[in-house]
């Protein structure tokens, strides 16, 4: 049995040994094209032109549903776990902080926007853009802490899963069309993609918001 | 090949089901609960006959086969060994249950009492049907299991003790056979019990591992056959309700072993095979010194159950004495032992727990005068010790007989001695509360009486089965040669196991003068 | 000549954003004070995004920076935030870790 | 017939994930009737489970590109054997854990999440077995944590939640680990695909690190000694459908991805030395638990260590891998076993529990006495756990040591012989007490399902006694290692 | 605009060592919100070894890595989240944010 | 009424009457009818045809019953014992308590007796005599005195040798003959062992020295009635088993020289040792050893010569039945002495005692000199035997002085003696006149012929004249019988010593009651101590697992091992 006493002067000898290993490993990985040849030979039925989106909504959809059910997870976890607080005071004081946020916020939105749409031709994408528009949410109640505009619980509910839930209709429907699970018909897949990225990042967002706010609605 | 399995399966069920029904009975449905109990003991005993006679009479085969993996199949198959084995169990579960229902009038949870009991019987009937090993062993561990609720029934700090104790052996046992019979398996295959044993093919350099495997076997079966260094957990059981004593050492449990011991010997390895890879002699040796041992230690012991659970360590290997002679006649007195044993150990389990019940007697010294307090159950006690030392014309005179005639034909004259000595020592613990009960005076109170004043010397449930078992003691010896007595029967089993057939003639040769 | 000059220039910054990496990380981990250490896992973020520039990385480096160094410090601030007030509410005014 | 010709045709795989998923979904949306969800959900997703079984019994190992888009650049869904098994296991152990939180949680706040949480944990569990591609694992391998989790700390309180945080600062060291080892893979040989990296893998040092990472950060996460000290705390505090579903599948998910890992992408190493030291660990499991189980003074936690002690059996998988080509059907097949009877064991326990008032087992015996249904099940499933004969824990016992001495490994034999005492020793320690003498007492009123459940459960155990053959059948569709 | 393999694999050697610096301090660190950190650099180290796998291909960058980061983020998110309102509660039910030394006394 | 059946109601009817004694009500009068029990036996002694035999293949392991010549003269005496102690124990015990246990026993011991003279098979011998054997047991303790306790245990301990001497040796009577009907067992010549192992097994119901120890301690002890039988009948069955069991011309004639010489010094022991002897059964008792001595020396030498072995056999059944009768009718009028007057008791005693010294007329006098008579006709000189024969006789004379001294001696009150006490004893004392004229008149018109009456009669004087000289020295000169020989004479020394031993075993420290034994103990108890202690240590590895540096250090050391292993398992495959 390992004695109490040297255990934490083994941990960093072991972790070493370890990182030592491990960059062995690394630093010794060959040269290999990756899946950037079937990435581009199958661009043209992907949908959109951006590669990366390509691969996380059409190639890759699954994992993309299963990362969104994962999001969404997440806060029905926090909330499972109780009731929410209220937030505490401002980690940083002043009236700085207050009027910055005031101007970043529109400007938020508007990038957020602006990278789920291009995410289909270029770098940015639904959570990218959820992810902005979240953080201009949750600036939204970093400035007013105590008059909330929240949603009601229903709306609240189906906003947060309303991305799960799209993309599981279209996968669902994609199955059913013979497609495949999570499978487009080429020719609709550009609108379908950018349907569930504007829905997704929506919900992201939301979920983003909830998320900061932490634990259940309700007092 | 298959035909009327499900005569099998009803034998079964006809005790497993109206076990697990008693076991969800509240404690107040008296009526219900015996009927269920006395019901499924009748029926079961019917259905044995049916099957006796479709056997016998009609030449019929019943078998009944469930795949449980790839290769291996959950075998139920009645050939005389079994049904010997299962008419047994029969009987005596249909007059253990009358007893018990008036041994434990009034006391608590007798549904689960007889729930288990139940059981306790199904897995029972189920290793004598058992058609190969794989089935045994199922059925093996399944009286294990049901029998661990039964000695720890009291619930006191003593009962769980020796719940404990029982359970460590019988669960090691269990593994080592499992062991075993898995090792087996994989050399030889999932066969159906054979007469003559299915090992025979097997090449002559799987000596070695055979003899490795039937220690094993030994050793898993040895522990409710209570062969010597595995014997401590059964008198230590003895802390369970009489009825479950009676039917733990006269059927249930150590015949469990003892027929798997005859079982391995016989339908597994064959005697011959045996024999031949020199396990039968160790085998020999062991039961004898379990013979010695237990009798030996039965002879000190002063609580009268106690000196039962000894007797039966040293009886029981009576059983694999005979069958390890590895002869004909020897297994004849093995085998017929299997049954006589038990008639006779039931008898007197059932004797101790009138007296414990009606006088609160449980040690031998405290039986002085009980035969004239009792004159029935002294009688039914006599009658099944006399029959232990082997004193004629009782069941086991009929059993020492063979087991003597068994030594000299496989020319081991000297096992004779053991029998002396053995008999002797039975005598030498037997002898002592025979004579009490019958010469002694008794001078104050019983213990603790508590069926005074009525007709009866005690509870007619009580009283009934235990003169039963004891005419059946006396019937199975003064007449053992009948047709359809065990000895008749297992003659016929050992005719057909050794594939001789003038047994029959060769002891029972009569010429006019 | 220029462009192995540039690609010297590139290695060195790199080398040096590796290092301000395992640095920033080091530093935050070792713990001492928490809100120190929540704050340099935003910094590290944001020069993990530009580490994620560097790899050619420009969706992950966007999401890097929205998500991992701004919603998950923004979670972390307030998690500070409201572990801080339950100690002073709770256990009267402990206070660090 | 007709129902076969029409099955043949339809992919059923991505409906078991499709089917929970909506019930989780839909009971997260409308909370009131989460309950009703929750049980529909329960009885069709096995209806299906078993259809799938069959239709891969019957047609053999499908792999379904999604998407339409071909393994390199898609996610597959792996159908066969072992899958369909495991997948089927999970419905048949869920709908028993679903009907018993009807009663066990009734209408109660923390019962709808349960419902929510617990759909997810099964939309995911089975997301999990039929993924193919090991970063899609690892997706679903989060979702099985965060659900798990959460659904830990439902029962609120000091304990819950502690247990909570170290299974989940446990599970995330896990997954870490594992998805370093996806990482390593990618970066050698480019691809996700199970398939198509089991034909890629060779010996050298990015794969054999990456399966030693994956290895150790799964079995952290499916609780082998000595990585199992969160497992009590955790399994031993949740409420009863809650510690069954964990106990009887959440740690064979983990167990799975490892099995599915070695058997499909790393044949290619070495086991050799590999065996010996998960075999150790092993017996030390089936020793450590066995022992801790021994001593723990209440219900729930002994069944929870036994669980320690029965994973240990898992993990001789890999002496066995090594030794024997059918070895891991064996220790499959004791997956399953072990899954019904640990459930059947924990919801038998949360019912005297409830019935109760506490799971000490030293002041059990009144309720054990007079709960009788429960305490019957308690047997049955504990003589499962033992490997007593008919039930499928008898079955499993004997495949493992037949498996064993097959192999020549005597000593792993011993190890499965030396284990089922151990458990006989705990089982019947917990049986005990019902045996006591003193008044009979049925405790608080409990709603019938709870009894009726871990009953049927119990019986569920000794049914699987028989489905022997039909499970080796099964498991015999399964896709082998690409490499090997 | 493949990245220059030195850079490669000084990122690649950094990303195993973000790793193992998380892990060591998952290990040592007792306060719950370290460990969570810890964790989270622990992830970022592996995604910088994807990325750098994806930049050194042969064929150009490998979009493929990318996703599955981005996916990862925000799996890693969704974890520290959870994570850190368990904390929360552990805090409140125990007073501490840390791990009890020893098991629960019952 | 056929054969079959008549044969199989001698032993039966016995048991039936048992059986009987269990019925509810009428059950405790039925004692009552304990001498009709012996009638179907007497009938079949007097009517049954010679030859007669019965076959019942259902009863025990075949069973064959039959009368022979020497079956039908045991018989009678049989039947005739049992039948008269039964009467005699009808007024004997009175209304004791235990009187249906005693005629339980008593009938149980008659059945056993009775079935053992008519078995033809091995089997029905040994279940017979096992049944008599086990039943005089209770006969012997019935009183339950300390006494009686004593003389039974050594009764009960010896008869079990015997009997597990007889199992074993009729067992390898029956391995080698391969079938244990008799007729099937005199095919075959007996081994060694069995001869033994029957000579030693009977020896010892027949009080053949150095196995006779019970029977000076059980005779006295056992009621009267009990006592008549067990000197009068069942010692008898000892012979009776030799001639059956051993004929002879199929066993060594060495077997003949040991029983011979056995024989011969029972017969001078038994007075030796009965002459010393201060109470009235006990010399009965020797007495009875003496005599059986004798009939054992004939048997020898009816081995040893074969040609002689039909006449000599007839004159033991002839001796058989004399000595029976006239021991009974001694034992019956012992009874009877204690209730009348010095001469009445006398009267009672005088003709048995003089009939078993062989005084001419009696009984006595014809079995003797049909016993010798064969033995001057042998091919070698036997006179020294007959000479012993003679002094024995003289022995006899002077034990049966002993046993009226002591008879008619001591303290007694007059009581009345009830018709079924003195019937019994009548017919049985006419008897011993009576016998030879109705069973052997030719024989018994031979014995009073001049020569054999003389050597009949010259012993008679010796042992008159030690006797009386012995007598007038106690009357004169006070001189009194030293106690040289104890009641029980070997069995003494040797209870002493076992005592002894038993002493010893019950010292030693409690192994012997410990459930389990030493083995069991030190598992039981040290076990579980250690067990807990292991249990103790495991928990607190746990709490050490339980800390994160720990599973930390586990976690990557875990990873590092497996590492290594892989490596080996490679470097192995390599190699």
């Amino acid at each position: 049995m390992i004695r109490h006493r040297s255990a934490p002067a083994l941990v960093p000898l072991m972790s070493l040994a370890l990182a030592g290993l491990l960059l062995v490993a690394v630093l010794d990985l060959p040269s290999q094209p990756g899946l950037v040849e079937p990435v581009a030979g199958a661009m043209d039925r992907a949908g959109v032109d951006h590669p990366v989106t390509a691969v996380l909504l059409n190639f890759r959809a699954y994992d993309t549903f299963l990362e969104l059910a994962v999001l969404l997870l997440a806060v029905l976890a926090v909330w499972s776990l109780g009731r929410r607080d209220p937030i505490p005071a401002r980690p940083v004081q002043g009236p700085v902080l207050h009027g910055t946020l005031r101007h970043l916020i529109p400007v938020a939105v508007v990038t957020g926007g602006y990278l789920v749409w291009v995410g289909s031709s270029d770098s940015g994408g639904a959570f990218q853009g959820g992810a902005v528009l979240g953080a201009a949410g949750v600036m939204l109640m970093l400035s007013r802490p105590r008059e909330l505009p929240m949603l009601p619980a229903p709306l609240q509910h189906l906003g947060l899963a309303l991305g799960v839930c799209v993309f599981l209709a279209v996968g669902t429907a994609g199955l059913l069309a013979g497609h495949g699970f999570m499978g487009y018909p080429p020719a609709w897949a550009y609108p379908l993609i950018l349907g569930i990225e504007l829905v997704a990042a929506l919900s992201i967002a939301l979920t983003l918001v909830l998320l900061f706010l932490g634990g259940r609605h309700g007092h | 090949m298959a035909t009327g399995g499900y005569m099998l399966l009803l034998i079964l069920l006809s005790s497993l089901l109206p076990g697990v029904a008693i076991f969800f009975l509240r404690e107040q449905q008296f009526a219900l609960r015996t009927a269920l109990n006395l019901g499924g003991a009748t029926l079961k005993f019917l259905l044995i006959i049916a099957l006796l006679v479709g056997v016998y009479r009609d030449g019929k085969t019943y078998s009944l086969s469930v795949n449980l993996l790839p290769g291996i199949d959950l075998v139920l198959a009645a050939d005389a060994l079994s049904l010997l084995f299962a008419t047994l169990s029969a009987v005596l579960w249909l007059v253990t249950t009358i007893y018990a229902i008036g041994y434990l009038e009034d006391s608590p949870n007798r549904s689960r009492f007889f729930g288990f009991f139940s059981l306790c019987v199904s897995a029972t009937v189920g290793i004598a049907f058992s058609g190969n090993l794989i089935t045994l062993l199922i059925f093996y561990e399944i009286l294990t299991l049901a029998t661990w609720p039964l000695v720890v029934h009291r619930g006191t700090a003593e009962s769980f003790r020796a719940g404990r104790i029982y359970l460590a052996y019988t669960l090691l046992g269990g593994a080592v056979l499992l062991g075993a019979v898995v090792w087996l398996t994989l050399l030889a295959g999932s066969e159906p019990f054979v007469a003559g044993g299915y090992l025979r093919h097997l090449s002559a350099d799987q000596g070695p591992v055979l003899i490795m495997i039937f220690a094993m076997l030994m050793a898993g079966f040895g522990v409710k056959a209570a062969l010597l260094p595995l014997h401590s957990w059964l008198p230590r059981a003895m802390v369970a309700p009489a009825p479950v004593s009676a039917l733990l050492h006269a059927v249930a449990v150590v015949k469990a072993g003892a027929f798997g011991i005859v079982r391995v010997l016989n339908d597994v390895y064959g005697v011959e095979l045996a024999a031949d890879l020199g396990v039968t002699l160790p085998l020999l040796l062991l039961a004898i010194m379990t013979i010695v041992y237990g009798s030996v230690r039965a002879v000190f012991a002063d609580d009268l159950k106690q000196r039962l659970a000894f007797s039966t360590v040293s009886q029981v290997s009576y059983i694999i004495l005979g069958v390890a002679l590895a002869g004909p006649i020897g297994a004849v007195g093995g085998l017929v032992h299997l049954v006589h044993q038990g008639v006779m150990k039931i008898t007197l389990f059932f004797c101790a727990g009138n007296f414990a019940e009606t006088l609160g007697i449980h040690r031998v010294d405290e039986m002085r005068g009980v035969g004239r307090r009792m004159p029935w159950t002294m009688t039914a006690f006599t009658l099944a010790a006399l029959g232990m030392i082997g004193i004629p014309p009782l069941a086991g005179f009929i059993s020492k007989w063979y087991l003597g005639l068994g030594a000299l034909e496989a020319g081991m004259a000297w096992v004779t001695g053991v029998l002396v000595v053995s008999s002797l020592l039975n005598a030498l613990y037997f002898l002592p509360p025979i004579l009490r009960g019958w010469f002694s005076r008794r001078e104050g109170p019983w213990p603790d009486e508590r069926h005074g004043g009525r007709r009866l010397e005690t509870h007619w449930m009580l009283l009934l089965p235990t003169v039963t078992v004891a005419a059946m003691a006396l019937g199975m010896g003064l007449l053992a040669s009948l047709t359809i007595s065990p000895l008749y029967w297992v003659t016929f089993i050992v005719e057909f196991e050794y594939g001789y057939d003038h047994i029959w003639r060769a002891i029972f040769e009569w010429e006019t003068p | 000549m220029p462009e192995e000059i540039t690609t010297w220039f590139l290695i060195g910054f790199d080398a040096l954003l590796v290092l301000t990496l395992l640095g920033v990380a080091w530093r935050l981990l070792a713990g001492g004070d928490l809100f120190r250490s929540v704050v340099l896992f935003i910094a590290f973020g944001l020069l993990l995004s530009l580490a994620w520039v560097r790899l050619s990385a420009p969706d992950v480096a966007l999401a890097e920076a929205a998500i991992g160094a701004g919603v998950t410090g923004a979670l972390l601030l307030v998690a500070l935030g409201r572990l801080r007030r339950l100690e002073t509410r709770v256990f009267g005014g402990g206070k660090k870790r | 017939m007709p129902l076969a010709a029409v099955m043949a045709d339809v992919l059923l795989a991505p409906w078991l994930v499709i089917l929970p998923l909506a019930g989780a979904l839909l009971a997260g949306l409308w909370p009131a009737a989460a309950r009703w969800w929750g049980l529909l959900t329960a009885l069709l997703t096995p209806v299906m489970a078993l259809l799938l079984a069959l239709q891969v019994h019957a047609q053999g190992p499908v792999i379904l590109d999604l998407g339409g888009w071909a393994p390199p650049l898609g996610i597959t869904l792996v159908v066969d054997g072992l899958a369909s098994l495991m997948v089927l296991m999970t419905a048949g152990v869920g709908l028993a854990i679903s009907l018993y939180a009807l009663g066990y949680l009734g209408g109660t706040d923390r019962g709808r999440w349960f419902w929510v949480l617990w759909l997810w944990l099964w939309a995911a569990m089975n997301a999990l077995y039929l993924s193919g591609d090991v970063f899609n694992l690892y997706v679903t391998l989060e979702l099985v944590v965060l659900a798990s989790v959460a659904l830990v700390a439902l029962a609120g309180g000091a304990a819950p939640l502690v247990a909570a945080m170290r299974y989940l600062l446990v599970s995330l060291l896990g997954s870490m680990a594992y998805l370093m080892g996806v990482a390593l893979l990618y970066g050698a040989y480019g691809t996700l695909d199970l398939q198509g990296l089991g034909a890629q893998v060779v010996l050298s040092s990015a794969p054999m690190l990456a399966a030693v990472l994956m290895t150790v950060g799964l079995l952290a996460k499916s609780a082998l000694f000595p990585l199992h000290v969160w497992l009590p705390p955790a399994h031993g505090s949740a409420p009863a459908p809650v510690s069954a579903a964990l106990s009887a599948l959440v740690v064979k998910v983990s167990f799975y991805l490892i099995l599915r890992l070695w058997l499909t992408v790393f044949p290619a190493l070495p086991l050799s030395g590999l065996d010996v030291l998960m075999g150790a660990l092993a017996a030390g499991a089936v020793l450590w638990g066995g022992l801790m189980a021994l001593r723990a003074p209440r219900l729930k936690q002994v069944v929870a260590y036994s669980t320690v002690a029965q994973v240990g059996y898992l993990f001789l998988l890999f002496p066995f891998l090594r030794a024997h080509p059918e070895g891991w059907k064996a220790v499959v097949f004791f997956a399953v076993a072990h899954g019904v009877a640990k459930a059947a064991v924990f919801l038998a326990a949360g019912t005297l529990q409830r019935a109760a008032g506490h799971d000490r087992l030293a002041e059990l015996g009144a309720v054990m006495r007079g709960r009788l249904k429960t305490s019957f099940a308690l047997g049955i499933a504990g003589a499962g756990l033992v490997g007593l004969p008919f039930t499928g824990g008898f079955i499993a016992k004997w495949l493992l040591v037949q498996t064993a001495l097959e192999a020549g490994l005597w000593i792993w034999a011993l190890v499965v012989l030396g284990g089922g005492l151990l458990a006989g020793a705990y089982v019947f320690r917990l049986l005990g007490p019902a045996f006591e003498p003193g008044p009979a007492d049925r405790g608080r009123p409990l709603p019938a399902v709870m009894e009726w459940v871990p009953l049927a459960l119990a019986l569920l155990t000794i049914g699987l006694g028989f489905a022997g053959s039909p499970a080796l059948s099964l498991l015999a569709r399964t896709l082998a290692g690409g490499g090997g | 605009m493949a990245t220059e393999p030195v850079s490669l694999q000084i990122y690649l050697a950094c990303g195993t060592l973000l790793f193992v610096m998380g892990l060591h301090a998952l290990v040592v660190r007792r306060h719950l919100l370290l460990k969570i950190l810890a964790i989270n650099i622990m992830g970022s180290g592996i995604f910088m070894v994807l990325l750098g796998v994806a930049a050194g291909g042969d064929g150009g960058v490998d979009p493929v890595p990318h996703a599955l980061v981005i996916t990862g983020i925000v799996v890693a998110l969704s974890a520290t989240a959870v994570a850190l309102v368990l904390m929360l509660r552990v805090k409140a039910a125990t007073g501490l944010a840390r791990l009890p030394r020893s098991g629960p006394e019952d | 009424m056929t054969p079959d059946l008549w044969l199989l109601l001698i032993p039966l009817t016995p048991l039936l009457l048992v059986s009987a004694l269990a019925l509810p009500v009428v059950g405790r009068h039925l004692w009552r009818l304990t001498p009709l029990a012996v009638l179907p036996a007497l009938a079949g002694a007097l009517w049954l045809p010679e030859g007669a035999w019965a076959f019942y293949p259902w009863l025990l392991l075949g069973t064959e019953l039959a009368l022979d010549p020497v079956g039908r003269g045991f018989l009678l005496l049989t039947a005739l014992l049992w039948g008269a102690a039964a009467v005699y124990a009808q007024g004997y015990l009175g209304a004791g308590p235990a009187r249906v246990r005693f005629h339980a026993f008593f009938l149980l011991a008659m059945a056993g007796n009775l079935g053992l003279v008519v078995a033809a098979d091995v089997a029905f011998f040994y279940t017979s005599f096992a049944l008599m054997s086990l039943a005089s047991m209770g006969l012997v303790v019935h009183e339950q005195r300390f006494e009686s306790w004593r003389a039974g245990w050594v009764y009960l301990g010896m008869a079990l040798m015997g009997e597990v001497a007889l199992f074993t040796g009729l067992i390898l009577l029956v391995h080698d003959a391969g079938g244990h009907g008799l007729v099937r067992v005199w095919e075959q010549p007996p081994g060694t062992a069995a001869v033994i192992l029957l000579l030693g097994g009977l020896g010892v119901k027949a009080g053949m020295v150095p196995l006779h120890l019970w029977l000076p301690l059980a005779h006295p002890a056992a009621p009267t009635p009990a006592s008549a039988v067990l000197s009068g009948a069942m010692i008898k069955a000892g012979l009776l088993g030799w001639m059956r069991l051993l004929p002879p011309g199929s066993v060594p004639e060495a077997l003949g020289t040991v029983l011979l010489v056995l024989g011969l010094v029972g017969a001078g022991y038994g007075v030796l040792a009965g002459v010393f002897q201060h109470r009235v059964k006990t010399v009965l008792a020797y007495s009875s050893i003496s005599q059986m001595g004798l009939m054992t020396a004939g048997l020898g030498v009816a081995m040893m010569h074969p040609a002689l072995a039909p006449a000599l056999i007839s004159a033991l059944v002839l001796y058989a039945l004399h000595h029976g009768i006239a021991k009974a009718a001694l034992f019956l009028g012992v009874g009877i002495a204690q209730r009348v007057g010095r001469t009445a008791a006398l009267a009672w005693l005088l003709l048995p005692g003089l009939a078993l010294a062989g005084m001419p007329l009696t009984s006595g006098a014809v079995a003797k000199t049909l016993l010798k008579t064969p033995m001057y006709d042998a091919p070698v000189d036997l006179s020294l035997v007959t000479l012993w024969l003679s002094t024995a006789a003289a022995g006899t004379f002077l034990l049966m002085l002993r046993f009226w001294v002591l008879a008619a001696g001591g303290s007694r009150e007059p009581r009345p003696v009830p018709v079924s006490l003195w019937m019994p004893c009548l017919v049985l004392v006419l008897g011993t006149v009576a016998l030879p004229w109705v069973l052997a008149p030719e024989d018994a018109f031979k014995a009073l012929a001049v020569e054999p009456a003389l050597a009949l009669l010259w012993p008679m004087g010796l042992g008159l004249l030690i006797g009386g000289i012995a007598l007038l020295l106690a009357r004169f000169r006070g001189w009194t019988l030293p106690r040289w020989i104890p009641e029980g004479d070997l069995w003494v020394p040797l209870e002493r010593g076992g005592q002894g031993v038993l002493g010893w075993i019950s010292r030693t420290p409690g192994f012997w009651h410990m459930p389990g034994g030493g083995f069991t103990l030190a598992l039981v108890h040290g076990l579980p101590r250690l067990w807990a202690a292991w249990l103790v240590r495991v928990a607190r590895g746990e709490r050490l697992l339980l800390r994160w540096e720990t599973l930390g250090l586990l976690f990557i050391g875990l990873v590092l091992s497996m590492l290594v292993a892989i490596y080996l398992g490679a470097v192995m495959v390599m190699s």
